[in-house]
């Protein structure tokens, strides 16, 4: 469980934004911003944030879809970060990608035999069974009826599209799935269904996920530790259960309280005990100095602005990149009004609607 | 902004460059290539070898072709001499050069026919803009029924008939049988305003019911999309009146795609309708690509592929200028 | 002349209806279709009016000295006058040269090798400057200056260059511009030509619109088109390429130093069209007078002429003095063996030819031999291979074939040019009837304006086996000379620019052409007739047609006649009634 | 916030005058294609007074957005749908009443809230000219007044900047912006009748939170009847005083908010709770879905319509198989075959455990 089979170090990702009449590079969209990350063989590692925090880029770099500006990635021990055509290849073999669209991620003009069987014979991969048996397997594994190999994408519904997705990146028998919202497209009902179904290939297939979403209840189910992105930075990892139970860097607290509770007796709680954050997220062109959630955070000091944070382990296991990591006693300061981290991020808001800049 | 057309200019520049160097190449090496000899062009037919050798002399063609083509660009920058018999004529810059099979500057000789062009395109555009659009908003609000279903047949008959069936029956019908309008020529609006709208009208019409067909199925397209946006939705949801919601922000957003389909059809009509210039017995610059090519005459064709290519890339500039200023949304860089 | 043909063929049916022709005005002959063939119709002396002249063609060039289009040479009478030029009459009497700017025929001296003509009294420019034979004699240098004003025949320069190489007066270190050494002129009247040889055709270069005066400060080279200096009747107001040609009277012409021309409108238009059929119906219409190209109407116009006797007695069909035909090149095998060449000729369907080049009336009579009818010494009725007939003879073919050592028959090449439909369809006329005596013949068409490297460069035709190449010649002028030498005599075949397709090398046909010179019309008229026999008997160009074109002409036209050199009315003669 | 006042209890055939604010009677809602009627809408009831919340929950094509735009009158325009049933506001019958009066309601008394409001909102005019827009069409009045009621609006719904960003086109808003700057659009005629559709899908969680929190507030300010549309329980247990679930254009579960989370009695109901992860619970091994797919609305499933999905389908005889069960009960009401009781069992032993 704990050899590492992702590694990933200071990974960056820079999109150039060129102005002027020679188009110099001005500026860049710091997307994702020296993050470390390790995937374990076997686990499910989750990725949350919010949109533009840029995790699904960093899915992109892992999977090589993208050419990281820096840091580096190893995969099974090799380095991934750079390398060309060929061994790119030969990667695409051992990490596949998910992704969030079933409508658009499968063209509409060939059918799920073709889609399915599109990996197999880029890579020419032997299927001793016969390619429309092989293909027909993979359907059975992701529940579809494998006579369904002639159709074409849009005779299936969202559910099954997704599945179809599915079954694509499993055609290669990977180790590795990167697998980017994959669930947030569908109903609720259908949801479960995917989840269970990628619970289930994982236990069979012996597989590891980069799991990467923004529903924090759904990478909770199914992730074994999970990392918190805010503006191109991871800003925290932990075991599932210590990240939930207990969340040491502000933005997680804030994220973790954000979320609606399906509970209407404690929806007055909840609601007391939330921390509401105020404004947007900054641009990622030109991020805040130091830590970059010092902009909304009610623990924010000078220090927050001159130095960053680096991400550090703490004595229970956490990694946080946070000057002052919440408590347990300020998360769990019970009180007749808002809780004390409650309370300070109501001053902050205050603040900031008085003095907008 | 200004950056953005700077270095669209340039680009312009650096695309009409290619473009001559191209059209200079088929026309100067593919001769070569077949093995036949572009003097013969400009001499009589019982011409002997002497006199050959003379025009080709004359004309730079025993030059090699990056000489030829550096003497076009050098005549377009600072305008170069022609060896005219008893003295040297001058084609001042921008000299497009001199065709031999005329005896004329290509310059004079289509700024002369320019006006002819532009009265056809302009006039022919606003007819088939206000009758396209306007049938196609009719058609989109009206989908389904009787007058939609007459002015797509419409439409696809202005589509699908050529121009010269079109220009010679209606000549026909309304110059020679019903006499209602003078035959087909061009009369300079300098001269007579009057004479230059009827006698263009029949060219006008003609030419606007190909384009307006296109245009009446576009905006039909266009708008059937836009009526069924979100924001259409919010408009009437605001309470907003029918007629508000689809002319206020159905049209505005329906017929901004027109804009780039537009700019381009008028940039290229500006570089010559042949068809309906020659149907019409219009000289414009259409025309004269058509004779220039038949007669090989090189430098005309030159002038007015030059004239054309100019016409689009500055359409596809202006396109593109005028999309970020009605699209908030599209920035230019 | 091998002159204009058709423009841009927009065959679109555009029937409508048109003005019907009115009543005729009287005087001279009747009208009816072909009146003006033999006479003159609505003869008058009325002055005044605008001749509206229309045309789907631009002129090559007003440049007297460049242009070679046959109708352009004509126009040139309205403002071109020459030594001497074509009498203005009708028939036959039309193809004489009469004194023009000279007042009397030029005298022969020096054993047949000086001419000298003396200009009349009295003849100015149209900007009142007197007409010297310096100014003729000017004009003539201009030809030698094939760099800046090419275009035009250049006979005179092969007559009167002598091996001086004078290349034109633009090069002239004389003062005066007057270097040619073999013209000379004593006098501000005279002009004296000395030749090398004898040359009997020489007055009919004289006659071409290139021997006409050219005041040299008014020469501006190759602009000088755009602008002529006019001794004729008419100058040029004003010229729009592919536009319009206006002529207005030239007041300093004197009518009593012109016997030929009438001058009759008091000013001549050419519009140019780019829509025959739209001429065609202004010209049923009456809004236009004639089609200066004198191609013929085009098929819509034909139909309704030839269906409505009104109109039709509008019309006339003139032969144009062209020939339509297939040479067969000797280089090529299997044609340099006589009987393969009469097998094609045999088995080659005259009919079918015919129509293919628009039938009997638009297109022309069965050709039967190579010298066209407006030629001296030319003889309609000789027809060696019995082709008026109109049928194939394929026994016959079939046994030249065997004679040939191919009765097997045997494959072959068509060159033909792209840019021209009828020829098109005369090729694909005769492949069918080849095939019928398994004479196997690919077409190949060619670029239509590169013809003269294509079809004109023998090394290209022996080396793409061109063994049939179609082609259609008209006489630059009206001798046997004019019309065959080019074609068939062995001292023309050229590099590029080739018209002995055939390349025939008999050096009798060659001496007959130099004995023409020396002797006198009548007697040169008799050898030609020889010639035309021997390349025949040589079976080396298979005849398809005699041109003929379907011409209308507005009934309001005065002094209306064919011109039988040009094939055409004679556009300087046209006045107008109303 | 309790749940004092029940829902309006109201049958198809209820012909008396109504008592709330909004009352919806047997609503449909048809639209004819190309491959036969869709029944969006198929005899949907409900009621609301002025100051509550309904939430509407359903997954996509259950019918929940249709119905909002029914009672907006949206179908009355370009559409081929056909309405009937009645829609009463505030008294006055709005199926029946002319275009031109729908209008005057329409953004005055009852408006809107989209879900995605970077396409709802026009992308050619600032933030600005829409709401003074929406202002004008109902209040006239000059350009100026209208848009510094604008800038008081978006100051108000917690836009920083008002008087500057008021002449920002949409897409320079951030998502939330974005929303905030369509709410303050659809408040700034003070309706008394607000329909949120979907209102925070579209947006990140921290961002949802503030736009809940918002909606809440400005509920409270005003004294709006909101109708919640979402296919979040999230969401709606948020929100919500009464609770409508609906499922292929049926309404099946109807109640107050706290009885339908705490004793849910729809198997559909059973089965969305199921489906959902939730970060108030232990972590479960698996999750437990509904098996199958929401069924095509041109051919329902005879009988009760989700009859395919439920696992307990077959304990009626063939009921479920070609009877449609009516929506039945008081304050809560249930449309299952199965009796109360048995419902109530089987939720006890059987479902509760596993949620």
């Amino acid at each position: 469980m704990s050899t590492p089979l992702l590694e990933v170090t200071g990974l960056q990702k820079h999109f150039p934004i060129t102005a002027g009449l020679l188009r110099r590079q001005v500026a860049a969209v710091r997307a994702v911003d020296g993050i470390d990350l390790t995937v374990n063989k076997g686990e499910t590692l989750g990725l949350v944030g919010e949109s533009g925090c840029g995790k699904s880029t960093a899915g992109r770099l892992i999977t090589r879809i993208l050419e990281p500006t820096g840091g580096t990635v190893t995969f099974d021990g090799q380095d991934i970060t750079h390398i060309k055509r060929g061994p790119l290849r030969d990667l695409r073999r051992d990490v596949q990608m998910i992704f969030q669209d079933p409508y658009s991620s499968l063209n509409p003009r060939h059918t799920v035999g073709t889609i399915v069987s599109a990996p197999l014979q880029i890579q020419k991969i032997p299927t001793p069974q016969g390619l429309k048996k092989a293909v027909q397997e993979l359907l059975e594994l992701v529940g579809l009826n494998p006579e369904h190999y002639n159709r074409y994408p849009h005779e299936f519904s969202g559910g099954q599209r997704q599945r179809i997705g599915i079954a694509r990146a499993l055609a290669l028998k990977p180790k590795m799935i990167v697998a980017d919202e994959p669930v947030s497209a569908l109903d609720v009902s259908i949801q479960a269904q995917v989840v269970n179904l990628l619970d289930d290939l994982q236990r069979e297939l012996d597989l590891t996920y980069l799991f990467i979403a923004h529903d924090l209840s759904v990478v909770r189910h199914i992730s074994d530790r999970v990392a918190v992105m805010y503006l191109g930075k991871v800003v925290e990892v932990a075991p599932r259960d210590d990240l939930y139970a207990h969340p040491r860097h502000p933005y997680t607290v804030a994220l973790m309280s954000a979320v609606p509770v399906p509970d209407p007796s404690r929806r007055d709680k909840a609601q007391r005990e939330r921390v509401l954050l105020t404004g947007d997220v900054p641009s990622p062109i030109d991020p805040p100095s130091g830590c970059r959630f010092r902009t909304r955070c009610w623990k924010a000091q000078d220090v927050c602005a001159s130095e960053q944070p680096p991400l550090t382990v703490l004595a229970d296991g956490h990694q946080v990149a946070c000057h002052f990591p919440v408590s347990d006693e300020e998360q769990h300061a019970a009180g007749s009004g808002r809780s004390a981290a409650a309370a300070q991020a109501r001053d902050k808001i205050a603040t900031v609607v008085a003095d907008p800049e | 902004m200004f950056a953005y057309v700077v270095r669209r200019l340039f680009n312009v520049v650096i695309t009409l460059l290619v473009v001559t160097m191209v059209t200079f190449g088929v026309f100067f090496l593919v001769p070569k290539l077949t093995g036949s000899d572009p003097a013969l062009l400009y001499v009589g037919k019982t011409a002997d070898a002497a006199a050959l050798d003379g025009i080709r002399t004359k004309l730079g063609l025993d030059d090699p072709i990056y000489v030829q083509y550096g003497k076009f660009l050098q005549g377009l920058v600072v305008g170069r001499d022609y060896d005219a018999g008893p003295d040297t004529t001058h084609c001042a810059a921008p000299c497009f050069g001199y065709s031999f099979k005329t005896d004329q500057e290509v310059w004079p000789y289509l700024i002369d026919r320019l006006p002819v062009t532009l009265s056809l395109a302009l006039g022919a555009a606003i007819l088939w803009v206000i009758g396209g659009v306007g049938a196609g908003v009719i058609s989109a609000l009206r989908k389904g029924r009787a007058a939609d279903r007459i002015v797509m047949t419409t439409a696809l008959a202005g589509v699908s008939l050529p121009i010269y069936f079109t220009g010679l029956v209606s000549a026909a019908i309304f110059c020679y049988w019903l006499g209602w309008l003078p035959p087909p020529g061009y009369v300079d609006f300098a001269v007579n305003p009057l004479e230059w709208a009827t006698n263009l009208l029949l060219p006008w019409i003609t030419l606007a019911f190909l384009f307006a067909a296109t245009y009446a199925r576009l905006t039909r397209a266009n708008m059937l999309e836009t009526l069924s946006e979100d924001y259409i939705r919010t408009a009437r949801a605001k309470g907003l009146r029918e007629r508000d919601v689809v002319g206020k922000h159905g049209l505005r957003s329906g017929l901004t795609p027109l804009i780039t389909v537009f700019g381009l059809d008028l940039g290229s009509l500006l570089g010559g309708a042949i068809l309906t210039e020659t149907t019409f017995n219009l000289r414009g610059l259409g025309e004269a690509t058509l004779t220039s090519i038949r007669q090989n005459d090189l430098p005309i064709i030159l002038g007015v592929t030059l004239f054309a290519a100019f016409f689009i890339v500055i359409a596809n500039l202006v396109v593109d200028l005028l999309y970020a200023a009605v699209d908030p949304r599209v920035r230019l860089s | 002349m091998v002159a204009a043909t058709a423009a841009l063929a927009l065959s679109v049916t555009a029937a409508c209806g048109g003005g019907g022709g009115t009543d005729s005005s009287n005087g001279g002959a009747k009208n009816a279709q072909n009146a003006a063939l033999t006479g003159v119709l609505n003869a008058s002396d009325k002055k005044g009016g605008t001749l509206e002249l229309w045309s789907s063609q631009d002129v090559d060039s007003l440049d007297p000295a460049r242009g070679y289009y046959a109708f352009v040479w004509n126009l040139n009478r309205l403002y071109t006058r020459t030594l001497v030029a074509y009498d203005a009459k009708p028939g036959a009497d039309g193809m004489k040269l009469v004194p023009d700017l000279a007042g009397a025929e030029g005298v022969l001296s020096n054993d047949g090798k000086t001419y000298t003509y003396t200009l009349r009294d009295g003849l100015k420019f149209d900007d009142g400057t007197p007409i010297t034979s310096k100014d003729v004699k000017y004009g003539i240098e201009r030809i030698f200056a094939q760099d800046v004003v090419p275009g035009g025949p250049v006979y005179l320069m092969e007559q009167l260059d002598q091996g001086q190489k004078y290349e034109g007066p633009y090069k002239d270190s004389d003062p005066n511009k007057l270097g040619l050494k073999s013209v000379l002129t004593p006098d501000d009247k005279t002009i004296v030509f000395n030749l090398a040889a004898p040359y009997a055709d020489f007055p009919y270069l004289l006659a071409m619109p290139g021997a006409g005066p050219v005041p040299v400060a008014r020469d501006t080279g190759a602009q000088y088109g755009s602008k002529p200096a006019a001794s004729g009747p008419y100058k040029i107001e004003s010229y729009e390429p592919g536009k319009i040609i206006k002529w207005t009277r030239n007041e300093f012409w004197d009518a009593t130093t012109d016997p030929l021309r009438k001058a009759l409108p008091d000013a001549i238009n050419m519009t140019i069209t780019t829509n025959a059929d739209d001429m065609d119906q202004r010209l049923m219409a009456g809004t236009a007078d004639l089609d200066a190209a004198q191609t013929g109407v085009q098929a819509a116009a034909r139909t309704k002429i030839l269906q409505d006797e009104t109109l039709k007695a509008n019309s006339d069909t003139p032969t144009t003095g062209f020939i339509r035909y297939a040479a067969m090149s000797t280089a090529v095998a299997p044609f340099d063996n006589i009987d393969c060449r009469k097998a094609v000729i045999l088995a080659s369907d005259p009919t079918s030819l015919q129509t293919a080049r628009g039938g009997p009336v638009a297109g022309g009579d069965i050709g039967v031999n190579m010298l066209p009818p407006n030629i001296p010494g030319s003889e309609p009725a000789y027809d060696p291979y019995g082709r008026a007939q109109g049928k194939p003879q394929v026994d016959a073919a079939k046994a030249a074939l065997a004679a040939c050592g191919k009765p097997e028959g045997f494959s072959t090449v068509i060159a033909v040019r792209n840019n021209k439909p009828a020829e098109v369809k005369t090729a694909e006329a005769l492949q069918a009837a080849l095939k019928a005596v398994n004479i196997d013949a690919k077409i190949d068409q060619i670029d239509g304006a590169q013809a003269s490297s294509l079809q004109g460069a023998p090394d290209n035709v022996h080396a793409k086996g061109y063994g049939l190449i179609i082609s259609g010649w008209a006489a630059d002028y009206p001798s046997g000379a004019g019309y065959l030498q080019p074609l068939v005599d062995s001292r023309y075949i050229l590099k590029n620019g080739n018209f002995n397709f055939a390349e025939i090398k008999d050096p009798s046909i060659d001496a007959l052409f130099d004995q023409a010179k020396t002797v006198d019309p009548a007697a040169a008229a008799a050898l030609y007739t020889q010639i035309n026999h021997k390349v025949m008997e040589g079976a080396y160009i298979l005849p398809f047609v005699t041109d003929k074109a379907l011409n209308y002409r507005n009934p309001r036209l005065t002094n209306v006649y064919i011109h039988q050199f040009w094939g055409m009315y004679d556009f300087q003669a046209l006045g107008v009634s109303s | 916030m309790t749940t004092s006042v029940p829902v309006t209890e109201l049958g198809p055939a209820d012909l008396s005058p109504p008592k709330s604010f909004l009352e919806v009677r047997d609503l449909r809602v048809q639209f004819a294609t190309d491959d036969g009627i869709v029944k969006s809408v198929d005899g949907v009831s409900f009621g609301l007074e002025r100051g509550k919340t309904l939430g509407i929950v359903g997954e996509s094509g259950s019918g929940k957005s249709v119905t909002s735009l029914a009672i907006l009158g949206l179908h009355r325009t370009r559409s081929n749908a056909k309405v009937s049933g009645e829609i009463w506001l505030d008294g006055e019958e709005l199926i029946k009443a002319d275009n031109e009066r729908v209008r005057r309601l329409r953004g005055r008394k009852m408006s809107m809230i989209f879900q995605d409001p970077l396409s709802a909102m026009h992308p050619y005019f600032t933030i600005g000219q829409q709401i003074v827009e929406a202002y004008r069409i109902h209040h006239g009045g000059s350009k100026k007044a209208a848009k510094q009621k604008a800038i008081d609006m978006l100051a108000r719904v917690g836009i920083p900047q008002p008087s500057r960003r008021v002449d920002d086109y949409p897409h320079q808003f951030s998502g939330g912006m974005r929303q905030r700057a369509m709410i303050a659009m659809s408040l700034i005629n003070n309706p008394e009748l607000l329909i949120a559709d979907e209102p925070t899908t579209a947006l990140d969680v921290t961002v949802q939170a503030q736009i809940l929190d918002l909606i809440r507030d400005l509920q409270e300010e005003f004294g709006s009847a909101v109708i919640m549309i979402t296919h979040d329980l999230g969401v709606v247990a948020e929100l919500a005083d009464d609770i409508l679930v609906m499922y292929g254009g049926k309404a099946i579960e109807r109640g107050p908010a706290e009885a339908v989370f705490r004793t849910p009695e729809h198997p559909y109901t059973w089965g969305l709770l199921g489906s959902m992860p939730r970060l108030d619970r232990e972590v479960r091994d698996r999750l437990n879905p509904i098996k199958g797919t929401p069924p095509s609305l041109i051919n329902l499933p005879s009988g009760c319509s989700f009859h395919p999905r439920c696992p307990y389908a077959g304990r009626n005889g063939d009921r479920s198989f070609t009877e449609r069960p009516e929506l039945t009960g008081t304050t809560h009401a249930v449309a299952c075959h199965m009796p109360p009781e048995l419902r109530r069992e089987i939720f006890i032993q059987e479902v509760s455990p596993n949620l």
